[in-house]
């Protein structure tokens, strides 16, 4: 998926793969945008999440089934997505830990309406988001690879 | 009283498709189309007649939609997408072991 | 070794300022989570999703981009214009067909604004781009040929394309 | 001490969310935190027990009641809940102590153990929840990590059996959550305290009546009662052995029984009507389950039927909502999850030293198998309901509980019910331990030490369990948990205060 930007051998055809390549980008700077968000506009971590991992989905579709089927690359979707719930966990269980609630809002508070505000709440966005993207994009490799094991 | 009935309906729907359907992945749609049901009923439970966003601050006297069914739903959908990967696997891998789709012809359990 | 450093610069300029009209106005604390974000989106696509960045900088290129764009939007309006008068025409003067053309572009950038380009302009399509050669669907097929086909279709907009991205 | 109730919860998740991370590497990962994680709940919950008179209320994120209405979700522990805990508890901890042998059979123990986890926070969650919708929530992460659990051998017949099981678990949730959002709609509120109180105040109309028709499918398919109980015979023996211990032995139970019963007795209010519905169901079960269970020559799907029909002896005592057939029906739920567990882990060990499930191929393993075997007696005399063991009392209790509150016919049901039981235990026993060989038996060993352990665990437990009857045992621990529910909708007032 690195360099091939001449090969044509698998995936769809030349304009695709051009115009994926250059909007994946994009489109995940959109995901996040919308995971950083979450608190102040509609959206948040799981529909930023799905955006993120469609500019993966986007990427593996246009670049054929080949180039998602790799154990590696699964790994790191199932790496991203225990480390995305477990940092939520970790979020959750620190206002267990310093005494009071699970799941107690135990950041500032801040202004409303700005960034960074509504304490542990864009926190746990960031780790929904990651959860999210890196699980979709798991399953969305995992089946990609049983379709190849069909076509053999 | 009438989206009760429609999302009741609707409901049934998918719960007719999941018992006499014989294909699986008609059996998953069936499952996915009483999910739903079940959604669009809760969301619209939340809805209140000229109700606006639930987020302006400072609005005293305007009435609101509900909130909490959409965080719900929010929820719920996210579950279905689980319970969907999951159920969509297990249909692929039953495909890859016995070849057809056809449930009459995947028995190897009897009962 | 340097390419591909400014390569990366150039995904972040870009990241960066789709994240400030994405957030605008912005204040310090968007442009604090901006400069972050974007060097997430670096780091994970900067490889992959700009070749030939160098010729960023140069302005002749801009300048030849806004010519294009001028030359694109006359070539629409002629085209919308001649589609309309297919359709309103009651006897539907249309004959419909896909032709190969050849292109002298190379880079990939470039044949996939020639594709789009041909897309967007009323009348034809491409269809599908195999090395230099596309295959276009056109409402009204003036040349079988290749090579006059490649005149009518793909000539008006080759030379200005040539000098923004060749 | 308030903060240990979110900790049946907490404690699971983070270990299941942390396993895969590192269990690729380290391969015995697995094995320790799992079972380190079922040690400290089951001794977490044995150490709640002294709170089991008590009502503690716990608001996650420390959102209390507004104007005495809730807004937050509430997790609730009471003397039903600490019941059930320690139950759950004790089958997980020796299921993971039998898995740590058992799984060297299968592929990837961290998967596994991650799911296995994310199933004992399910259910940990379901028996702690005073929210309806977190309770739709925490039974669909137990649901689900089921469903891939039954799946794990990924052999045809196992598939087959995962899809069956969660096409029926996924109409149940359905069910449950259509039942939840009508009761949103009546009562404005998600709090189970909050929805009994509206009720309370609005009084029951018909749409509490149809809520109450689908929880009973829902809850019902969950369960395995008789005319949903399908997917049970296909889905339980199919998964690992251990799962299958847990899947009969608690799951069902903590995601199907207990449930209901909750919103039966503490939130809606028990009547006569479901006290009748819930008995033919029962006696339903308790017959087709034995009848179907004489018929099977596999000795999972024999085991995997009679818990259908040890179910119904639970929903029976349950219906008749006396004190006497509520105490039955726990006791025996406790002893239901004890025998059923060893006998299913039991079965595993003969899978994992024969190689097979078919009744007619065993046989002569008394002497080759002899800590297997005795277990497997003791546990088998239990479900029987022979004096000593602790089936014996529950079942006694629930008989005596009917005719005392006159429902002859219905104790000849039971008694008839316990007769099937002790007919095909009896047929399994004869033909798998010590009957004449089907097959060459010459070469199968005893299973390994922990698996040991874990057998002889829980048929102490068989044995002693009986004690909990003892007049000052059971007014400790018994009767405040039976309290819980003949108090009925007190539960409302005990939350909200």
């Amino acid at each position: 998926m690195q360099n091939n930007t001449q090969n044509t051998s698998s995936g769809m055809s030349l304009i695709v793969k051009t115009v994926a390549r250059i909007l994946a980008g994009m489109i995940m700077l959109y995901g996040i945008y919308i995971v950083a968000h979450g608190h102040l506009t509609p959206g948040g971590g799981f529909a930023g999440g799905v955006i993120i991992a469609g500019s993966f989905i986007l990427l593996y579709l246009a670049y054929g089934a080949t180039a998602a089927d790799s154990d590696k690359r699964k790994w790191y979707a199932s790496l991203c997505e225990s480390l995305g719930i477990f940092g939520f966990w970790i979020v959750a269980i620190l206002g267990l830990v310093f005494g009071t609630y699970f799941l107690f809002n135990i950041f500032a508070k801040g202004t409303p309406f700005h960034l960074f505000s509504a304490g542990i709440i864009p926190v746990c966005n960031v780790a929904i988001g990651v959860e999210v993207a890196g699980a979709l994009v798991g399953i969305f490799i995992t089946f990609a690879a049983v379709k190849l094991l069909e076509r053999k | 009283m009438i989206h009760y009935l429609l999302g009741i309906l609707l409901f049934v729907i998918g719960l007719y498709g999941v018992l006499v359907k014989r294909n699986l992945f008609k059996i998953i749609i069936g499952l996915i189309i009483m999910e739903y049901a079940t959604f669009l009923l809760f969301a619209l439970v939340g809805f209140r007649e000229h109700g606006t966003a639930p987020i302006q601050p400072g609005v005293a006297g305007k009435v609101f939609v509900d909130p909490l069914p959409q965080a719900l739903v929010l929820t719920a959908i996210v579950i279905g997408l689980g319970t969907t990967a999951l159920i969509a696997g297990l249909a692929v891998r039953i495909y890859e072991k016995y070849g057809t789709l056809d449930i009459r012809k995947i028995k190897k359990l009897k009962g | 070794m340097e390419g591909i450093a400014m390569r990366y610069f150039v995904l972040f300029l870009f990241a960066f300022v789709m994240w400030l009209i994405l957030t605008w106005p912005a204040d310090w604390q968007h442009i604090i989570v901006g400069v972050i974000v974007s060097i997430i989106v670096m780091v994970l696509f900067g490889r992959l999703a700009v070749v030939g960045e160098v010729k960023m900088f140069d302005p002749k290129r801009w300048a030849w981009f806004i010519v294009y764009l001028v030359v694109f939007i006359w070539e629409c309006i002629k085209a919308n214009l001649d589609v309309a008068y297919r359709v309103i025409h009651p006897r539907m003067p249309i004959k419909p067909g896909i032709v190969k053309v050849k292109t002298n572009l190379k880079s990939d950038i470039a044949r996939t604004f020639l594709a789009n380009t041909i897309t967007m302009t009323p009348g034809t399509l491409s269809v599908d781009v195999d090395g230099d050669e596309l295959y276009i669907h056109w409402i009204y097929v003036r040349d079988e040929t290749v090579e006059g086909a490649t005149k009518y279709i793909v000539g008006r907009f080759e030379r200005f394309l040539a000098k923004v991205f060749e | 001490m308030v903060n240990s109730i979110p900790l049946f919860v907490v404690i699971p998740l983070g270990c299941a969310f942390i396993l895969p991370v590192i269990g690729r590497r380290w391969e015995r990962a697995g094995d320790l935190f799992a079972n380190l994680v079922t040690v400290t709940l089951l001794g977490l919950a044995i150490w709640s027990v002294r709170f089991i008179r008590e009502t503690t209320v716990y608001h996650v994120g420390g959102w209390g009641a507004v104007n005495g209405i809730p807004i937050g979700i509430y997790l609730v522990r009471d003397g039903l809940s600490i019941f059930m805990l320690v139950v759950v508890n004790l089958i997980a901890f020796v299921a993971t102590l039998y898995s740590i042998n058992y799984m060297e059979y299968f592929t990837d123990k961290t998967k596994y153990y991650t799911l296995f986890m994310l199933m004992l926070a399910g259910m940990n969650g379901v028996i702690l929840t005073g929210d309806f919708f977190n309770l739709y929530v925490f039974i669909e992460i137990a649901a689900i990590a089921s469903y891939a659990l039954v799946a794990f051998g990924t052999e045809a017949e196992e598939l087959e059996a995962a899809f069956k099981y969660q096409v029926m678990g996924s109409v149940g949730s359905g069910f449950i959550l259509l039942g939840i959002i009508l009761l949103y709609s009546y009562t404005g509120t998600l709090n189970m305290a909050d929805v009994g109180r509206v009720i309370l105040d609005k009084g029951a109309s018909n749409l509490v009546w149809f809520v109450n028709v689908l929880f009973i499918v829902g809850f019902g398919l969950k369960a395995a009662v008789v005319p949903f109980h399908m997917w049970l015979p296909d889905a339980h023996p199919s998964a690992p052995a251990p799962i299958s211990a847990m899947l009969s032995g608690v799951l069902i139970e903590s995601i199907g029984v207990y449930p209901l019963t909750r919103i039966m007795y503490n939130v809606i209010g028990f009547d006569g009507v479901l006290s009748n519905i819930l008995i033919v169901l029962a006696i339903i079960s308790m017959m087709i389950g034995g009848l179907l269970a004489l018929w099977q020559w596999d000795y999972k799907r024999l085991l995997a039927y009679s818990s259908i029909s040890q179910v119904g002896y639970i929903l029976l005592g349950i219906g008749l909502g006396t004190p006497l057939g509520l105490l039955g029906a726990l006791f025996h739920l406790f002893n239901h999850s004890a025998f059923k567990g060893l006998l299913f882990l039991d079965s595993g060990s003969i899978v994992y030293s024969v190689g097979t499930r078919d009744l007619r191929e065993m046989g002569e393993l008394d002497r080759r198998m002899p800590i297997t075997s005795k277990t497997n007696l003791v546990a088998a005399m239990s479900i029987a309901g022979v004096p000593p063991f602790n089936g014996f009392w529950s079942k006694l209790i629930i008989i005596i509980a009917c005719i005392q509150a006159g429902r002859y016919g219905v104790a000849g049901w039971a008694i008839l019910g316990s007769i099937l039981t002790f007919a095909y235990i009896l047929k399994a026993e004869r033909y798998a331990f010590y009957g004449k060989a089907g097959r060459d038996v010459a070469d199968v060993k005893e299973s390994p030490p922990f698996m040991c352990i874990a057998l002889i665990i829980l048929a102490v437990i068989c044995v002693v369990a009986g004690l909990m009857l003892l007049p000052n045992v059971r007014e400790t621990i018994l009767f405040p948990v039976v309290n819980t529910l003949t108090s009925g909708t007190e539960y409302i007032w005990r939350v909200l205060r």
